[in-house]
């Protein structure tokens, strides 16, 4: 089994918590909005703290009674549901931020690579309070792929962008899990998303 | 009218930060003979000079050294025949309590040598009256030249003597009043009254003046009774 | 435990700090609101002209307010003739100075809060219909807040502590303008008095502990814990 | 245009001035982060000592100065004995009073920064591969840049006027601790001195308006133009 | 027609802009990421100045050489891409912060309908910065149409909803397009969404 999660949490009256074991691949997660989706990959990143439970992922412990991870030490490539550039650096800057900090060994691809098949070559130079909505969306993917993580988390990574760059984004990602192997927890509503790369989904909220 | 309520509240005096206690205990004998207790407002004597000038409504100043009297009654803000000095000072002096440092404030001490590495904590003496007198005195007695680069220039005199009382000045020069109000000083010798121009603190009454207790309250300041009292804080007959 | 002088004096500072902060806080917005978000010839002089009092020694503004606002200043002489009001020797006076000491560091801290805000939410409540003043009000006003409340507190601090400017400009006169620094600065002319000081240095450190306390619970009632955990 | 004497005054300032807010950069942004970021007990006593400069009046601040680093003072006599610093009547005390005084305006200022902040971003640094310490010096100092600026202005500003502390705690010595709002207090004192003081007050203006200039210049080439146009 | 839009505006050296005149009913605004679909749609909302050109719409005239209609005087519902909910007002009282200017007779739905099938209702009390994605995006929804505006433009206004809750919102945007016949700017890149509102579809970007 490459993911292993049972996690809950608490907030106010309501409880957030997933239950479920996947083989590496893709695994979707679903269900409706405000189920918790997006805490439970905050849960897996390291922002949010479960009340109980465990993440392992890949062989790796990230989280249980024991173990609590910091955030750096999980090696996650996250793709944020708002994006989450960082305001103060342009593109290229938001792009290398977490390939500079990565092992050399493990990068998966350069800056022109990601910059070509994302369709950003040419907005390097840019801020990001510039860019378009797709156009930050694909900075987000950008940046997240360049760190060379070890799981990829992806919260509706797609939703704002045309049908042909789907295309192209939804290849490297087929890519990325068959060849690189690389377990990928995505959120979509999307069916034909979900379809042409879920390898298992999850149903969120029991 | 502005000054209205002054008749009732008493004048308003003008005053040198220096005479802080001893005017307080003036004023507070003359209340006790049943009149308006007077407003007293201590400041350096620039302040309260400029704030005259500027045509602040006030009815006595009483001022810490003679240019800054001069000036206003060069503007023509005093009311003619009401100058008068109200007390005189004496310059010491002083060296922390502690201290078993002997010298003599005479022609040509050993000025510089008694202070050695430390420093001579003066009022500022470019600026603030105490200073200016204790200038003219080194120069007087042949030393101002060795100490002039040794001084600390404090804002007042009362800084002055902190600076003593805290040994951060191993020697100072302040007003003899000043050390007599302190406990943590000692007078190491007065200087001679000959060495320094005289040291008076002139008062008078300011044209603005509504206050019909003003001149009477001048005349109690210049009364026996009232230099009785200077007179216990340690000042000297002007 | 105080007696009815300090009583006085600490009445007196109240009345002096919490007018001069109140009645500048709408003069030291708009101009912070002008320098965040205005470009115009100039403005590098008026930015120069609100750090002022924050660079000049403080008895050279009280020196400069005395010029102006003295009854034969400039200012002054129309105050008394035409509104028949004089800031001399009067507790309004010392709120003056304490507005004008106080000002830079006011319009600072708001001038910071108003360059965060995130202009599109002034363009979103335009959309849903409100004109710019509405806007203003419900919107940027509101997000603007974390910085007017630091400014009331720095402001009120800096008038508590004000002394030159005060005692140069209207005097030290007791139940009128002598507010705590300047009733610390006449015990400290009398040697050994250093009890009083004390006493008197705590009582405005009471004050201002008071106004930050009072901030703080402000800040946390507005801010009530409204993000969303664990982000 | 400026005689030798007012030339030393006037490097003598900056001296101060430039070595009192770098110096103390470091600490205020120390404070500015623990009071912006953690609730813990005493935090408020913190706060409150923090803006402790700023209500007291200055002289007793130069006062407690004097007695803690004085040659008797705890302090004072330990960096002599141990260190055999001495701070009394130099310009590194001239130094050490205006850092004081500046202190509580510079950790507002950057407090106020801090606390606009968008949190999330540094978990995204985070997850992205960044350590802690990595996380601040990329993501959260840059984000507070705004606030360090204006810190640097207003304790630049603040340190160039500094008068009443400085007076009390080194005196005023020409060429060691003499300021030039020590020089300008020198000046008032002397009846018809106005021209000097003018001078010298057009000075420090001169000085506080060079650090705005440069200050503005920092935001704009550091701000330029990153927002969406229309938005 | 009840649209007639013909607007330029230059981004540094690239041209955003659009021409076309539409019937009343919803026009889906179509076109790959970063063409200028936004900037069309600020434009619109007053946001944005045209370099020149005219921005008609229902017979009204909101730009032209001669008129240049402050934003709260133009009457649209914004749903914007990005949110925008104002972070220091509750979500109730950002729904009714339209509601509230709106002149009582133009109002479509009260706080309760909209709250109904937005599926809101329980989220009232809080913060929009404590909503998942998909509760921040249905209540900025319910605020553009509680402002009851003369025109509706939304960006991308259901991208991140479940299909369900999809399906809700559409059947409302239907009765608002057929019913109160006010004229809808819809941007999307889901197929399925623009197939079954759009009277009419427009290629952004020439
Ligand atoms: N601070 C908080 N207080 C109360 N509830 C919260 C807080 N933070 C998050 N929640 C709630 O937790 C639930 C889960 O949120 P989450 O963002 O994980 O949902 P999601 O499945 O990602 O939804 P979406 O598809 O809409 O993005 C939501 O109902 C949200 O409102
Ligand atoms: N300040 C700016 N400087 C340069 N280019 C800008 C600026 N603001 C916007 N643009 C560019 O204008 C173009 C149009 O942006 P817009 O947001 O309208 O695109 P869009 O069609 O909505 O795209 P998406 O579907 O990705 O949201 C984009 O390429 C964007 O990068
Ligand atoms: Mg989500
Ligand atoms: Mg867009």
């Amino acid at each position: 089994m490459a993911i292993d999660i049972d996690v809950e949490r608490r907030f106010g009256a309501s409880v957030i918590g997933a239950q479920f074991t996947a083989e590496a691949g893709l695994t979707a997660l679903f269900g409706p909005s405000g189920v918790g989706k997006t805490s439970l990959l905050n849960m897996v990143a390291g922002l949010l703290r479960p009340d109980r439970g465990h993440i392992r992922i890949g062989g790796r412990t990230l989280f249980d009674d024991a173990t609590d991870l910091p955030p750096e030490a999980r090696r996650v490539g996250y793709v944020f549901q708002d994006g989450r550039l960082f305001p103060h650096r342009r593109v290229k800057a938001n792009l290398l931020y977490g390939w500079r900090l990565a092992d050399p060994a493990n990068r998966w691809m350069t800056l022109d690579e990601a910059a070509d098949f994302l369709g950003i070559g040419h907005l390097l130079g840019r801020w990001p309070q510039s860019l378009s909505g797709g156009e930050a969306q694909r900075v987000a993917i950008g940046r997240a792929l360049l760190a060379a993580p070890q799981i990829l988390l992806m919260d509706e990574p797609l939703s704002s962008l045309d049908a042909a760059r789907r295309g192209d984004i939804m290849t490297v990602i087929e890519r990325i899990r068959d060849e690189l192997k690389v377990p990928i927890l995505y959120v979509s509503h999307d069916r034909a998303e979900v379809d042409r790369l879920a390898t298992q989904i999850v149903e969120v909220g029991k | 009218a502005p000054m209205a309520t002054a008749a009732e509240r008493g004048p308003l005096i003008l005053a040198a930060a220096s005479l802080q206690e001893s005017l307080t205990d003036a004023a507070d004998a003359w209340a006790e003979q049943g009149h308006a207790r007077p407003v007293l407002s201590f400041a350096g004597s620039s302040a309260l000079a400029r704030q005259i000038m500027a045509g602040a409504p006030a009815d006595l100043f009483i001022s810490a050294d003679e240019p800054w009297m001069d000036a206003v009654a060069k503007a023509g803000l005093l009311r003619p025949g009401t100058r008068a000095n109200l007390v005189g000072n004496r310059l010491v002096l002083i060296a922390p309590r502690a201290s078993r440092l002997r010298l003599a404030p005479v022609r040509g001490f050993a000025l510089a040598r008694a202070l050695g590495g430390g420093r001579l904590a003066v009022a500022d003496p470019n600026a603030v009256p105490a200073g200016k007198y204790a200038k003219a005195a080194l120069t007087a007695l042949g030393v101002w030249g060795d100490v002039a680069n040794k001084l600390a220039p404090a804002e007042n005199v009362r800084a002055a003597l902190v600076l003593v009382e805290r040994g951060a000045a191993p020697l100072g020069i302040v007003y003899a009043t000043d050390a007599q109000a302190s406990q943590a000083v000692r007078v190491v010798g007065t200087f001679p009254a000959a060495s320094h121009p005289p040291i008076r603190y002139p008062l008078a009454l300011l044209k603005t003046s509504r206050s019909r207790d003003a001149a009477a309250f001048r005349a109690f300041l210049l009364s026996r009774q009232a230099r009785a009292i200077f007179a216990r804080h340690g000042f000297t007959a002007p | 435990m105080l007696s009815a002088e300090e009583w006085g004096i600490v009445a007196l500072s109240l009345k002096v700090g919490g007018v001069a902060v109140l009645a500048t806080l709408p003069l030291a917005f708009a101009l912070a609101w002008v320098l965040a978000r205005y470009r115009f010839p100039g403005r590098l002089l008026l930015d120069a002209l609100v750090h002022l009092p924050l660079v000049l020694p403080p008895v050279v503004t009280g020196w400069l307010l005395l010029v102006a606002f003295g009854p034969l200043g400039p200012i002054g002489s129309r105050l008394q003739d035409w509104l028949g009001v004089t800031l001399m020797f009067r507790w309004t006076g010392a709120a003056l100075a304490a507005a004008i000491m106080a000002l830079p560091l006011m319009v600072r801290a708001m001038r910071l809060s108003i360059e965060g805000i995130d202009r599109r939410l002034e363009g979103a409540a335009r959309t849903l219909g409100a004109g710019r003043w509405h806007a203003f009000r419900t919107v940027s006003l509101p997000l603007a807040l974390p910085g007017v409340l630091a400014a009331l507190v720095l402001g009120f601090a800096r008038s508590i502590g004000e002394f030159g400017a005060t005692i140069t400009f209207v005097s030290n006169i007791p139940g009128e303008t002598q507010t705590l620094p300047l009733a610390i600065y006449s015990a400290l002319q009398v040697p050994g008095a250093e009890a009083m000081v004390t006493r008197l240095a705590l009582l405005s450190v009471a004050l201002s502990l008071g106004a930050l306390i009072l901030s703080e619970w402000l800040v946390r009632r507005t801010h009530a814990e409204r993000a969303r955990h664990g982000d």
